[in-house]
């Protein structure tokens, strides 16, 4: 269970510091269980519910129930998971298209995120949006989007609003490797930069953007963190893998955004276990890369970890699992139950 | 009344809403401590602050993203284009999520933001310069677009649109900032979606906005001088379209002529054209005549570019031409 | 003749063009070892190298306006977007840039440059991914837009692309790539700017293009049946729009209904039917139809994206309304 | 006459060493003269050439006889000139609207870049492209781009044919500091890295973009060359005051651009003695910072060290003053004598 964070050369002072091996960061601090700082069966059970939906989404797209392009977020639960546990509930949260992990963190209704996904009236958006365009205003999930890299510019705006108002709200974004080579990325971390917004860019570097690995389609290699140096943003590297180094990193980051430090970035190594989207016959790569990154599953190795150091037992995961099984179960009744929305329908929420 | 030019129209709009509600910020390039590329925001820097005045790096994309973003989370911002030629730069932005998301939200999330712009040719800039996107912008579904011809619609319009729950494209003739006409110091606004008939006539109709109404109203007198009674209606608001207005006018004269100061080709007007005679078949004795600026790109030169611009004879041409007027 | 999927005509062109001008290179994501998100560069980079096959990053600006400096420097690249939709964020440089260099330069320098791009919503991609962004560049003066509706037009209108010394936009509809027809085995090119009457008739002229054409087909069955005769035309070309095959049509019916699959405002029968009504007026027995998809963004929802799309109900009403077939 | 160059710390290795100081880099090796290796004269002249036109711009506009934006080169000619003495026939040069210095330094007519700002027939662009739209393709002049940083995929598009010809000619793209902002210069650079492409951006940081200073609108300070490690670029930063060190600086450069090295990156420091465009009334800065500046003017210091040094005398550079001032004077005249393009002329070079 150790926990990783790297930082950025040119930062080092000003990032995520590392933690030590072993018993460190919040794993050290107290054990599993209600009230305890650190819920570890919480994430655990928030890093099962996501593959579980995910695979029951990709289930149900077989069937042609969901349709659409889908993207799962299967491989990379402990990022989402991980970062989102730090938050506030008067934080924001900006997502891409890979977005459901994120609204299931952010705690929204399963039952209606399953609907949209369906594009059923009880859904998030009514139907309208679909699973690339997950909302819940109510939650501070403000999408779901699926213009590559579009998104970090709504997340700088969000941020503005909450400087604006003097709060010590923040905003989180989450952005795929793929997503730096669009311009408005290199706009954004500037913008946030000059103005100090009280954004946090969590790029997901799962090694590909679609077909492309990032070494075909960029220079200076895998890691982006160390050209934040470019616009003074501290910027530190995480294992994507591991719940609680994400957790920790983030809530490092979190904590300077609130105190006014200005902008901060979090680039956590991780993986999509399955395709880009459901079209994806991955013929770009390799099953054996798959293979080594699937054996740090941390939906696996998690909680076998909790069990061999003793913060849950094997029961309390198994009964998680059960729940969480019968939840997502009912989610796609929900779903299947739920009435299509009215022909109308399409001429409403176009202005306000 | 107090006569002002179309650029202080604009201001007052502004610092009215600046100074009445908290919510208001404006963006844009060089709007801070240059005063703004065409002055509309001259001294606001000082009397607002930096807080409230933002001067924004040449990032289209990034402060345009971010006014949706500070719009999302309830404020009201003010967003400013250098020109209008330079929102290309910023299309997916205002397109694709601006504009949509609402609808993709099921309704969650409104984005009440003015997006002002310099829009048009007219002063030598060639053809990177001179465009004038509204016209596109008037079709997206999810904003309304609006364009003032004179100093009263422009305070009456801004006033509007930064009132309303959407996001809104106040496109600005560029030439016309200097435009002289009067406003009453009492309180107005002018409703987004209707349009305004300018002048009362039986005859024939002609339909313009904006910088276009320059050339309309010319010909608008040179009819009168010939005893020919034109109904001139100044559309004001490019999206919605007052139909109604146009249809009614259309009833009354059953002739008409539409002016799109932009270029001809998928202009405002080929879209009010089609529309108009299908809706309006029955009171129409001819075709809808529909005249632009020429289907080039624009010329930096000056004979060139006011060849290229649309100008009253085009319009007294389309006049004799459908009705033999 | 052989019977292919539109996927295989556009394959076949593209492949031809690697094979016999070594000028010719494509650009675009993920066409290279991924094969193509429509899988139409399946086996390319294997055959040409990646020399002539390049990946690129998700830098639409920077890959289109890179395809700007090879076609200036007389290189004829082939630039993919992996939807239309994406083309926003290169807006810029395809408008700005490719659209207007020739004019700003005198003439100095051409850009012969083909820009594909799959079109068009249908498979429930929600708002921001089922745009039809052809229908605005096919107003843009300095560039051609073509759109093919099956695989024989797919491949002559791929070839004149490729010889052209303009940049055209090869708009794919992507609910199509499957769509199935014959194709001659010798050597054809189709012209750009030429439409094709597709059904000869003599009671009504139908006018549509790309996706559009199957339920301006299939309401032209229904009429069929109903004893009305009606000549289909398909545009092929929506830049140059040939306006006098559908006037010559018109001639001969009176009458038309023009069908945007896109969304009515603003499209490209937008402007045809104002033109059409002027030019036409004389030989019209009605007004110029117009049907198109709703006016509201893409809804993700199957049934909600069927009501927003124009379909064959959709032709058959503006039929009855506008001259009681 | 020291010439200055400073490299990347992330890349020194690779990018232009330091000259050293005194009788250093081209301006020891030879004398003035035809034939020498360094024509200083020549240098002198272009740069000459460069400020008198601008100053004819600058009284012509007054006169309302130029029209549209004009934005003068006074004060950068020194990076011009410096940089594109380096270049071959074959190489391409693009640049931003601020393009008239470019323009001379490569040699373009005097009298039909004259004549374009005029608008006449007569013009590079026959008087449709105007100031802002300078291009003689015959002689690789690619324009004078209005668009911020909208060139820069040009550039590399230009590149992509030489390097796709195998040719060992290169482009050189000028911008300005304000471009760096856009995110299409973020997108080319990666682009132009990836591929290695052979080309050559040239940043003239001259301190402002329109009324805005660096520092107002970006993190990271006013230097950007360090940013180029990001895409492993390697990246020089000279005096763009001085001449001499531009063009050691680009030599260098483009030795190893034919060498096939990939993109390189000079970043010049230099400043525009003027206002933005003939309409900016520099509200936004002091005068001083303006003097201090004007005090290298290099069309001043250039010559004087010349002289100084005896690598010409005060006649020859009298006598290149007086035939200059003569050429410039005579394109006013040709320009003002030249006819107005026929107005049957907006229909031509739409399409071909
Ligand atoms: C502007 C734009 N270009 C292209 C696409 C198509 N596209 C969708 S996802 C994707 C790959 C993105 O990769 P990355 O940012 O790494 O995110 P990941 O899918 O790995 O989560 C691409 C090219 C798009 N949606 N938007
Ligand atoms: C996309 C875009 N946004 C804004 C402008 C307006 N504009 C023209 S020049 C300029 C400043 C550019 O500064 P810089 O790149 O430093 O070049 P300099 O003028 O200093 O040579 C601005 C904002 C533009 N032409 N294009
Ligand atoms: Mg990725
Ligand atoms: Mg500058």
């Amino acid at each position: 269970m150790a926990s990783s964070t790297k930082s950025s050369s040119k930062t080092s002072s000003k990032s995520a510091k590392s933690s030590k091996n072993g018993k460190s960061g919040a794993a050290g601090q107290d054990d599993s269980g209600v009230g305890a700082k650190t819920d570890y069966l919480e994430l655990f059970r928030q890093m099962y519910l996501i593959r579980q939906f995910e695979i029951a989404c990709g289930e149900n797209y077989s069937k042609g129930l969901i349709r659409g392009f889908l993207h799962l977020y299967i491989g990379q639960e402990a990022t989402g998971v991980g970062a989102i546990s730090t938050l506030r509930d008067d934080d924001y949260i900006v997502s891409a298209y890979r977005d459901h992990g994120h609204a299931l963190a952010r705690g929204l209704d399963v039952n209606r995120s399953m609907a949209e996904l369906f594009g059923r009236a009880t859904g998030t958006s009514k139907g309208k949006g679909g699973s690339m365009h997950l909302f819940d205003a109510a939650k501070g999930f403000m999408g779901g989007h699926a213009i590559v890299a579009g998104q970090l510019p709504l997340a700088a705006g969000l941020a503005l609003a909450q400087q604006y108002e003097k709060t010590d709200a923040l905003t989180i974004c989450f952005f795929g490797d793929g997503s730096t080579n669009q311009g408005v990325y290199h706009e954004t971390m500037n913008l946030a930069a000059v103005w100090k917004l009280p954004v946090l860019f969590f790029l997901e570097n799962n090694m590909y953007g679609m077909g492309s690995s990032i070494e075909r389609v960029r220079a200076g290699g895998i890691d982006f963190y160390p050209g934040m140096a470019t616009y003074g943003i501290p910027a530190a590297e995480v294992d994507g893998m591991d719940v609680l180094a994400v957790k920790e990193a983030t809530e490092l980051a979190v904590e300077r955004i609130r105190n006014g430090e200005g902008p901060q970035f979090i680039e956590a190594k991780t993986f999509r276990f399955v395709g880009h989207s459901l079209a994806d016959g991955q013929k770009y790569r390799g099953q054996e890369e798959v293979k080594e990154w699937e054996e740090r599953d941390p939906v696996i190795t998690f909680p076998a970890q909790l069990i061999e150091r003793g913060l849950a037992t094997a029961d309390q995961v198994n009964e998680i699992k059960a729940t969480v099984d019968e939840q997502v179960a009912k989610s796609v009744e929900f779903a299947e139950q739920s009435p299509e929305p009215e022909l109308s329908e399409i001429h409403n929420d176009v202005l306000a | 009344m107090t006569e002002i030019v179309l650029r202080e129209a604009l201001k007052r709009g502004l610092e009215e809403a600046l100074e009445n509600d908290p919510k208001v910020f404006m963006m844009g390039e060089d709007i801070g401590e240059y005063g703004g590329a065409y002055a509309v925001t001259d001294g606001f820097l000082k009397k607002f602050g930096p807080d409230r005045i933002k001067d924004t790096p040449i990032s289209e994309q990034a402060f345009l993203g971010a006014g949706i973003g500070a719009a999302a989370a309830g404020l009201r911002p003010i967003v400013e284009f250098m020109s209008i030629s330079f929102t290309l730069v910023a299309f997916d932005q205002i397109v694709n999520m601006a504009a949509n998301l609402r609808y993709m939200s099921g309704g969650q999330i409104s984005v009440p933001m003015v997006i002002r712009a310099p829009t048009g040719a007219g002063v030598q800039l060639g053809a990177t310069h001179s465009q004038s996107f509204e016209t596109w912008l008037a079709e997206v579904p999810g904003m309304k677009v609006v364009c003032p011809s004179n100093p009263y619609d422009a305070l009456g319009l801004m006033r509007s649109a930064i009132k309303d729950n959407n996001p809104v494209l106040v496109a600005e003739p560029a030439l016309l900032y200097g435009a002289k006409g009067e406003v009453p110091d009492e309180y107005y606004e002018i409703e987004i979606g209707k349009a305004d008939v300018t002048r009362e006539g039986s005859d024939i109709t002609l339909v313009s906005y904006g910088y276009g109404m320059r050339p309309t109203n010319d010909a608008a007198d040179v009819l009168a001088a010939r005893g020919v009674s034109a109904e001139v209606i100044d559309l004001r608001s490019l999206s919605p379209v007052d139909m109604e207005a146009i249809v009614n006018s259309v009833k009354k004269t059953n002739r008409v002529v539409v002016v799109d100061n932009a270029r001809r080709k998928g202009g405002v007007m080929a879209e009010i054209a089609a529309d108009l005679q299908e809706q309006a078949s029955e009171w129409l004795d001819g075709p809808v005549k529909r005249v632009g600026s020429v289907d080039v790109p624009w010329p930096y030169n000056r004979g060139l570019e006011r060849e290229v611009l649309v100008d009253k004879d085009n319009v007294l041409t389309a006049v004799t031409e459908g009705y033999g007027l």
